[in-house]
């Protein structure tokens, strides 16, 4: 048995199913929402993936999920800019929580890692990912608002 | 023929299908099991050529003709993407106006989209030594550079695309990739045959032989492929505007869409 | 622990795959299509295909979504405008 | 459990496909059918890999790991599944550009109104 699989599992079971659901049903606010934190929670379990498996290389993936999960959002952030400024999804508690898992795997992995390469790419992993998060909740939040309203 | 009926008709074929598809999953070799006398032959094959990521010996070495042929593919659909998409006679481009986008959201994706070009990069050059490749990273950089229309504006995003170079580039990289199967021939070998080059020391960036070259190749075509993709996309979303849609705006019966009638025609173009 | 895993991103991609299906509004199909090139990705890093999830990230993540996006955008922008069609 | 494990995968491929299939068949929006096409898609994926995997095993990347160390999974499936997951999006990128099209010549994506026209 393996603790690092068993987190990823759980941090996995948490992020990919309160994900799913909450992109399946909702108004398109929740579901924006749950799209950016889907991306958010899965970039920490395969973090904890790669550790699990003794792969240092599968840590490229946590790696473009980091900077491309944002990136994604921002996409529906700005085509659906008109269909948000009605209804601005705030789930500014959810986000941070989010941003803590994301932070307290890395902070672990980091101490288990040691100074060295792992580490900074690593840490590079957790601003990209704990930034793009906070960016993408805010992009959505009327990061396009003003936009053509006059 | 009805929705109804037709509706039947699908459930009917698809539980046929189901039904073959399900006994077929009975009799397939069970999932996890440890014979793969391919998969071994592969791993092999990928060691004796010092090239450390077997899945890049497949592709670009063991497989490289196949892979060309996922290469045209691709280029094919490029093409009919560009051919579809073309401006027709009847439209003419209205620029967009330029967006307004939050402070914070603009500077993240500016800062952004350099580390993201250069991850992309990352991902083709160790192609050949840790997870990634051509097919991979050169989407990455592709998208990045899309990051300067999410986070700034289409004008922003034209300036630093000029969508002929992408073009050329785009083909160049295919052709480089045909050049590098021929180069074999003339070597006295087979296309695309991977004898060509020291295979180097195993588990650094120039081990492989042509593996590396190939991969760059790829990742290159890639990069312009999806360029150019998007680039005809959000011409047809943002510019691009039909003469008759255009002159039903002006006559003023656009609350339909949504927006404010201060924009008339262009009303969405602005974003 | 490693068959929990796969049992759990199966089920995931299961669930995602209905879901997009079910979602008849494009734009909410593009989101779960999002969600579902995330869960592909984790199904095949724990398949132990981490190529393949790098494909599916770089792919599902973000090009795809954008690609539908703008298509929604422009089939919108032209069905918003009135009705007399070129036909 | 291990004996349902042993075919589950399959099975869920399978599945995923007959979906896509059901949603292409049922679909109102021509955008949609393009997303259930990329479902379907993603069920040849599942597939693939499937039949590639062995159980312990990882991935055939040597960069950290001693060749020879740990049994490795089949690399011939994921390099096959690889190539199709870029190539595919770019032909679901072409079924757009149709659809594009579609909604410029007849002005409108309902594969039902289409079929009027025509007749």
């Amino acid at each position: 048995m393996n603790g690092w699989l068993l987190a990823a599992t759980a941090v996995l079971a948490v992020g990919l199913g309160a994900g799913l659901w909450g992109v399946s049903t909702g108004p398109l606010g929740r579901r924006v929402t749950a799209q950016n934190l889907s991306t958010a929670m899965v970039c920490p379990g395969l973090l904890l993936l790669a550790q699990g498996y003794g792969r240092t290389s599968y840590v490229d993936l946590a790696l473009l999920l980091a900077l491309l999960g944002p990136v994604g959002t921002l996409v529906f952030a700005r085509l659906l800019a008109d269909e948000l400024t009605d209804d601005p999804p705030r789930a500014w508690g959810l986000t941070w929580a989010a941003a803590a898992v994301g932070a307290v795997v890395v902070t672990v992995l980091c101490a288990v890692a040691g100074p060295g390469r792992a580490m900074v790419k690593l840490l590079l992993i957790g601003a990209l990912l704990i930034g793009g998060n906070l960016m993408a909740s805010r992009a959505l939040s009327g990061g396009f608002a003003a936009v053509d309203r006059g | 023929m009805s929705r109804r009926a037709r509706l039947w008709l699908v459930l009917l074929g698809g539980s046929g299908l189901a039904a073959l598809l399900v006994a077929a999953c009975l009799r397939l070799p069970a999932f996890g099991g440890a014979r793969h006398p391919y998969g071994d032959r592969a791993v092999a094959a990928a060691l004796a050529r010092r090239t450390a990521n077997t899945i890049a010996s497949v592709n670009f070495d063991q497989r490289a003709f196949d892979t060309m042929g996922e290469m045209s593919i691709l280029f094919a659909a490029v093409l009919g993407c560009v051919v579809l998409l073309r401006q027709a006679r009847d439209e003419h481009r209205d620029p967009p106006r330029p967006a307004e986008v939050a402070a914070p959201v603009r500077r993240y994706a500016l800062s952004t989209l350099p580390v993201a070009l250069v991850t992309g990069l990352y991902v083709i050059a160790h192609g050949q030594l840790s997870p990634g490749g051509g097919f991979q990273g050169g989407v990455v950089a592709a998208t990045a550079l899309h990051l300067m229309y999410l986070g700034a504006d289409y004008a922003a995003l034209e300036r630093v695309r000029p969508v002929e170079a992408y073009e050329i580039a785009d083909a160049l990289s295919a052709a480089a990739y045909l050049v590098l199967g021929f180069a074999g021939v003339l070597a006295g070998t087979a296309f695309l045959a991977n004898t060509l080059l020291p295979l180097g020391t195993f588990n650094t960036l120039s081990s492989g032989g042509t593996v590396p070259l190939l991969n760059a190749a790829i990742g290159m075509e890639v990069a312009c492929a999806v360029v150019v993709l998007l680039a005809r996309f959000l011409d047809q979303a943002v510019e691009i505007v039909e003469e008759n849609v255009r002159e039903n705006g002006k006559n003023g019966d656009n609350g339909t869409n949504g927006m404010d009638g201060k924009n008339g025609e262009n009303g969405e173009n602005g974003e | 622990m490693a068959d929990a895993l796969i049992v759990l991103a199966l089920l995931a991609v299961a669930g995602c795959a209905t879901s997009a299906v079910l979602n008849r509004d494009p734009t909410r199909q593009a989101l779960v299509l999002a969600v579902l090139g995330t869960v592909l990705a984790v199904l095949f890093t724990v398949l132990q295909a981490p190529d393949v999830g790098l494909s599916q990230l770089a792919v599902g993540s973000a090009l795809t979504p954008l690609l539908i996006m703008l298509t929604v955008r422009k089939v919108r922008r032209r069905s918003a405008a009135p009705k007399d069609g070129p036909e | 459990m291990s004996a349902v494990l042993h075919v589950l995968p399959y099975l869920i491929a399978a599945y995923v496909f007959l979906i896509g299939c059901y949603g292409l068949a049922t679909s109102r929006n021509l955008i949609h059918a393009v997303g259930c096409l990329a479902v379907c898609q993603s069920a040849t994926y599942v597939l693939l890999l499937a039949v590639g995997y062995r159980d312990g095993a990882t991935a055939p990347v040597f960069s950290d790991l001693a060749p020879g160390s740990r049994p490795v999974v089949d690399p011939v499936v994921q390099a096959l599944t690889l190539t199709d997951v870029v190539v595919g999006a770019t032909v679901t990128a072409l079924l757009l550009a149709l659809t594009v099209q579609i909604s410029k010549r007849h002005g409108t994506v309902d594969p039902d109104e289409l079929r009027e026209l025509r007749g």
